[in-house]
């Protein structure tokens, strides 16, 4: 758990970069820091591992002031992964993934295994790959050994800046896919920072959207996106937050808020599988595909079929039900 | 187009061997490397001299330089920075000759004095590029160092360290190269060397002497150059060759 | 200076030679000529240089004429050389004027205690002691005298010993520090530098009359001698004035009081009404 | 430090003569260097192939120590009798200047983004207008650099040029050392020193003239 | 017109970059070459101005072969923009904006017309921005300079390659929606690089897909979206191309399509602009702003009302309508 508490960061020079800060991130859960260029995102975070100083207020690890930690033996246990990933050019996959545990002194052993299930985890062949260097690899690849590497030491908490911001659309969006995959299992404390509210929405536990240093709002995304709580918000999510909010929910969300009837009438009436996404719903009933889609979990039993109707009444209940 | 570049490169090529093969040729037939082998006892000891200078200046300098340029560019110190690089470049406009003069000044005629002038003269190029070597080192590269929790010491030797050795190595190549021709003036100073032949040769007007000094200190310091090009290669991580390749693509 | 009068200054590197080629830069400047110097040769560089008209004049010795470049035995007496070199130059295109007193020969110094006590004056002193004791003096010489005819060779031949493997090569001029500093024990040098008397340097008398005389004279190509036949008058007056008297002077002004050479030139030339003020 | 004061005092006319010697030979070996390096390495960009020869053969005359080269000299411009005095010492100090300038210019203009190469390109220039308006503008802080480099390190070698009778503040420091004359020595190294500083805050200046102010 | 006649590209060490290429662009129309990264949509496009060779086959610009015209007065009749804008460093805004007029000699009055004009267009002041250089431009001003520079001497022809590829999402809009602005006023032929379908949808006049060298697909953005020919094409567009192709449409389009009534019943019912894009359209029924929208003209009159209903009759007719 990272907790901060009335933090605030001035820069020489009179920077006001961080203001009044109070946040949580709780256990296991992952926290977007995002928000406009130059709004202190990169701040915050580095406060966290104190690569830069606190003003003011404090910050907590697991209820520990993080000022009255041993700095090096504190970062030891937070990954860390910067944006263009900071690989040591010097230095084999293999040298650059196991630096902490080698600072640590695990034994080679136990390098070595960790290493190997490391490499499977973001599916990169251990043995291809141990003895290259960096600049042997693809942006996409390099990346991926950055955040192995900050997960190298198996740490509680990690702090991530931006580590997808430098690539391309289409190996990012594998990047974040792989990263969900991998957090489902590791279950780490993060927080990770982005500019990109769509990254966000599709990452994060919680988002917070900062402005000149000041939390604008801190919440699911669904409730950023139902609930801009101020015009800042609003704009910041765009003009068809409802159809991003909507990629947010399964079809199986909507069969569970109401109680529908298994559907056996029509023979040509199409499927959908309870785990599509309400998007992708939407956006196969506006193709025509059928005018009502036939839900099936993932048993194949029959949980009543979808329409507009219902789509509109789900978006309605559950943006009015956050309301209250 | 290619292949007509290919060429002109190959014809340069032949013509530069063809003329160095020429000055050879011309040297010997006409003796002027006669010193050298009339002399072989004379010529081992000039050598002998002119080397003994060279390495005792450049080592000394060696152990004095690097850690001083590591010393600088530690950020506690880096206010000092600017006044040492400064010193370091005024320093290399004053020419060698002056300071071996200089040097002579304050240690007398002989070795002692050429050792201690090479000795000054190569601390500003080794000193030079060990900075420039460590302030290289990508800024984000030490970061993503210090936030996995490396000590100072541990990112000073295994992330600054391993990449400025090249500049480093260049460095002292650079002062070692230096130091072969300031050596050469260092008969100015009554150290002897390789130079007396070249001044005798000078002075007389005699080819065959000025030859049997001159070309063997070149090729010193061609094949010091060398070693240490070599040196600098086999030297460099490998990943950092690769990186350097990657940025010239 | 286009069209103008133009000549090129040659001078060997030593303090001497420095002094008098600077007479000759600043007496022919007077004169309205352009000059170039060039400076710091070697004889043997030098005699080359204005033999193929890099240099057209300079300062030279009339002994070093004709036994280093006209390769003739010594000729004792400086008039009959001066005539004799000035005859055989001829077939050279090179002409020698201005003959003057100033008598700058070899010396074989030592340190005038060491010498005491080794009790050696004389060169044949020197060769006998150096014959009994082999390898025991360390002699300084510079690279012309080691390789001159009339250098080190010429002299362990003609008093007939051998300094073998004790020979110190330095640059002309340092070897008076050097045996002043007592890093050799005796060394080759010039009658006329002033560092002998200062430093106290015993001075070994050559006693069998090896060296020649080597009184200075103007050496120019003969181009140059037809061309501007005024040069030989205005080097005239300095024919009475320069002996070895006045070079030690003018030499002890530049090596021991630490003068340039142009202000200790300037000061004698305008001393002497050779230039205005 | 009052001998030396006063030594100034005394000879700066004679000082400033050895000086513009010093400069005259430096200045034209320089600008000789200029004429010739510039063009063969906006060339060598057309030829890499060639470009890894004349490099590596301008690195070699580099490390031939000077006096070594001004040695050298002496014999062969015997033959055509210009051994000794300005034109070795010339030629010797427009070798030296080679390799920076080469190869500076060379860089400069490789390290010209691709992308400028190709927009002008795409915009119709000629290889020449591209050149002109494009690759040796933004080259030119590199390209300057190399001249800068050049100069400083030819004011130091042309003190070596004294040995050859090429005269400089190379006589005044050699008769310092053998007349065991600090002062002397001090005076010479010092006006070498400041000429060589001068010459590169000069540089420095003509560089930031020369460099069009968007490009660095 | 640029007419691609069979055209191959095979590069040194046997890359077959272009494969058969058959592709018209007919004059005054802008085509979006799209494909996945590497499948040679550069190539492609540096054919035409001859900054590649062609291996077989033939490019025609307004029916002759680019082969045989002088490519250096080709290249200043067809206006080029690369990717990072390509801006000369050493040159002021309108030096650099002005390179290829002052190339073809056009005296100074002229120029200093044009550039008037052209800095009107892009919407930047001429007197503030003539004497800066392009390190003092934001990087969107940055790239309108280098549009701007492309339309310098009016050529009838563009070349533009990924043209708003390095800017962040927000500027990248803007600057999309500018260029479209643009392009309605000046008319040009245009052969535009993009690797972003939302960009091609928004911005082609028709779409070419590639990939390794070949075209997959050459339609309109409507046809792409609605009728991919191909899996590829499909799996291209991604699963939400209805809701993308939703982007296609305004409001106008739809009331033309049907004779609705005007609707004066209720009076919370809120209104539409004819010109909002039915992506916008169907968020704000989802967001529950209204289950009727009134749509309104530009003038003020009233068009009926807007309903879910309505839109999914709109886009089956025009999906179906456009399948005969
Ligand atoms: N070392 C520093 N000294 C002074 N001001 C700084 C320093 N580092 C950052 N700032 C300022 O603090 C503010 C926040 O910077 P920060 O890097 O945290 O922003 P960011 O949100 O990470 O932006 P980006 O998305 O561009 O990375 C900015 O106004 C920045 O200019
Ligand atoms: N000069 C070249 N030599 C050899 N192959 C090349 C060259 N230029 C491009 N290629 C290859 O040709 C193919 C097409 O490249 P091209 O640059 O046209 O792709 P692209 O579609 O523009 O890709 P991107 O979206 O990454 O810019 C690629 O496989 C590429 O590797
Ligand atoms: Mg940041
Ligand atoms: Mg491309």
């Amino acid at each position: 758990m990272i907790q901060f508490d009335n933090v605030n960061k001035v820069y020489e020079g009179d920077v006001k970069a961080i203001n009044n800060v109070d946040l949580t991130v709780p256990d296991g859960e992952m926290v977007i820091l995002i928000g406009p260029s130059g709004c202190g995102k990169t701040t915050l975070l580095r406060m966290v591992n104190q690569l830069e100083t606190i003003s003011s207020g404090s910050i907590l690890l697991n209820g520990e002031d993080v000022t009255t930690l041993d700095k090096i033996e504190m970062r030891r246990k937070i990954g860390y992964v910067i944006q263009s990933n900071g690989l040591f050019p010097n230095m084999t996959i293999e040298q650059n993934m196991m630096i902490v545990p080698q600072l640590l002194g695990w034994d080679r052993a136990k390098k070595r295994d960790r290493f190997n299930y490391l490499m499977d985890l973001i599916g990169l062949n251990p043995d291809e790959f141990k003895k290259r260097f960096p600049h042997e690899l693809s942006g996409g690849q390099q990346q991926r050994i950055g955040v192995a590497r900050a997960l190298a030491a198996d740490p509680p908490v990690m702090l991530m800046d931006e580590p997808f911001g430098a690539l391309d659309p289409i190996i990012r969006a594998r990047l974040q896919e792989e990263f969900l995959q991998i957090q489902r299992e590791v279950k780490k404390t993060i927080l990770f920072v982005s500019h990109d509210i769509d990254e966000a929405v599709k990452m994060g536990d919680k988002i917070v959207l900062l402005r000149d240093g000041e939390v604008m709002q801190y919440d699911t995304p669904a409730e950023i996106l139902n609930h801009p709580k101020n015009e800042f918000v609003n704009e910041f999510v765009g003009s068809d937050r409802v159809l991003k909010s909507m990629s947010l929910y399964t079809v199986k969300d909507l069969y569970k808020a109401f109680t529908l009837k298994p559907n056996f009438e029509s023979k040509d009436i199409r499927t959908i599988n309870e785990d599509t996404s309400l998007r992708v719903a939407i956006s196969m009933i506006l193709n025509q595909e059928a005018d009502q889609l036939v839900i099936e979990d993932n048993e194949g039993n029959n949980h009543g079929s979808l329409t507009m109707d219902l789509l509109e009444q789900f978006l309605h209940k559950e943006i009015k039900g956050q309301e209250g | 187009m290619d292949t007509f570049n290919k060429r002109t490169a190959l014809v340069v090529k032949i013509l530069l061997w063809t003329a160095i093969a020429a000055f050879f040729i011309w040297g010997f037939s006409q003796g002027m490397f006669r010193q050298i082998y009339e002399q072989p006892g004379l010529f081992l000891e000039l050598l002998g001299e002119h080397v003994l200078i060279i390495f005792a200046s450049g080592f000394a300098a060696v152990l004095i330089a690097v850690p001083l340029g590591i010393f600088v560019t530690r950020p506690a110190f880096r206010r000092t920075e600017w006044f040492i690089v400064t010193v370091a470049n005024l320093g290399q406009t004053i020419p060698s000759l002056a300071v071996l003069a200089l040097a002579m000044g304050v240690l007398g005629i002989g070795v002692e004095a050429a050792i201690l002038a090479l000795f000054v003269y190569s601390l500003l190029p080794i000193l030079q590029n060990t900075i420039a070597g460590l302030d290289s080192v990508d800024e984000n590269t030490k970061d993503a160092a210090r936030g996995m929790g490396l000590t100072n010491l541990q990112i000073l030797w295994k992330v600054e360290l391993p990449n400025a050795v090249v500049s480093i190595i260049a460095g002292i190549r650079t002062a070692l190269v230096i130091n072969i021709g300031t050596a050469a003036l260092a008969y100015l100073v009554g150290a002897g060397g390789l130079g007396v032949w070249i001044f005798t040769g000078i002075r007389l007007f005699d080819n065959s002497y000025l030859i049997s000094g001159a070309v063997p200190v070149t090729l010193l310091a061609i094949a010091v150059d060398l070693l240490f090009r070599y040196l600098e290669r086999v030297l460099t991580p490998k990943g950092l060759i690769l990186a350097r390749e990657a940025n010239e693509a | 200076s286009v069209g103008g009068k133009s000549v090129k200054v040659g001078a060997k590197n030593f303090t001497e030679q420095a002094i008098l080629a600077k007479m000759s830069v600043f007496l022919l400047e007077d004169n309205g000529f352009q000059v170039d110097e060039i400076s710091e040769l070697g004889s043997t560089a030098l005699r080359q240089a204005l033999e193929t008209e890099q240099i057209d004049i300079t300062w030279d010795y009339v002994g070093t004429g004709l036994v280093t470049y006209l390769d003739q035995p010594p000729i004792a007496d400086s008039e009959e050389a001066f005539a004799e070199v000035n005859r055989l130059d001829a077939e050279n295109d090179i002409v020698w004027t201005n003959l003057t007193e100033a008598n700058n020969t070899y010396a074989i110094m030592m340190q005038e205690e060491e010498a005491e006590e080794l009790g050696i004056e004389t060169i044949s002193d020197f060769a006998a002691y150096i014959n009994e004791n082999p390898g025991e003096i360390n002699f300084a010489t510079d690279a012309e005298f080691a390789n001159r005819a009339d250098g080190l060779a010429g002299m362990e031949e003609f008093y007939d010993f051998s300094l073998e493997g004790s020979i110190t090569e330095l640059e002309t001029g340092l070897y008076y520090n050097a045996l002043n500093n007592n890093e050799v024990n005796a060394s080759v040098g010039f009658s006329t530098d002033a560092r002998i008397d200062d430093f106290g340097f015993r001075v070994l008398e050559d006693d069998q009359g090896f060296f020649p005389s080597y009184s200075a004279a103007v050496s120019m190509t003969e181009d140059v001698y037809e061309e501007y036949p005024e040069i030989e008058e205005i080097f005239a007056p300095l024919e009475d004035i320069l002996d070895s008297e006045t070079m030690r002077d003018l030499n002890y002004q530049v090596d021991i009081e630490g003068e340039s050479v142009e202000l200790v030139v300037q000061d004698f030339l305008q001393e002497n009404n050779l230039i205005e003020e | 430090m009052n001998e030396l004061i006063e030594y100034f005092v005394k000879n700066y006319p004679f000082l400033w003569g050895y000086m513009l010697d010093h400069l005259e030979i430096v200045g034209l070996a320089t600008i000789t260097a200029i004429l010739i390096g510039v063009p063969i390495g906006i060339y060598l960009t057309t030829n890499k192939y060639l470009a890894g020869t004349i490099l590596q053969l301008a690195s070699v005359f580099m490390t031939i120590p000077s006096i070594a080269l001004f040695g050298v000299m002496i014999p062969v411009l015997s033959v055509i009798n210009q051994g000794v005095g300005f034109l070795p010492a010339f030629l010797a100090l427009v070798l030296y200047s080679q390799l920076p300038i080469i190869r500076n210019t060379y860089t400069g203009i490789q390290n010209v983004d691709p992308q400028l190469r190709d927009a002008a390109n795409g915009l119709g220039m000629t290889t020449l207008q591209r050149l002109w308006k494009v690759e040796i503008p933004n080259a030119m802080p590199l390209i300057m650099a190399g001249v800068r480099t050049a100069t400083v390190l030819n004011i130091g070698i042309g003190a070596i040029a004294a040995f050859i009778g090429a005269g400089g503040l190379g006589v005044v420091i050699y008769q310092g050392i053998v007349r065991a004359n600090t002062t002397m020595v001090l005076a010479g190294a010092i006006s070498v020193a400041v000429v060589a500083i001068l010459a590169d805050f000069i540089l420095k200046l003509i560089q930031k003239k020369l460099t069009p102010k968007g490009a660095n």
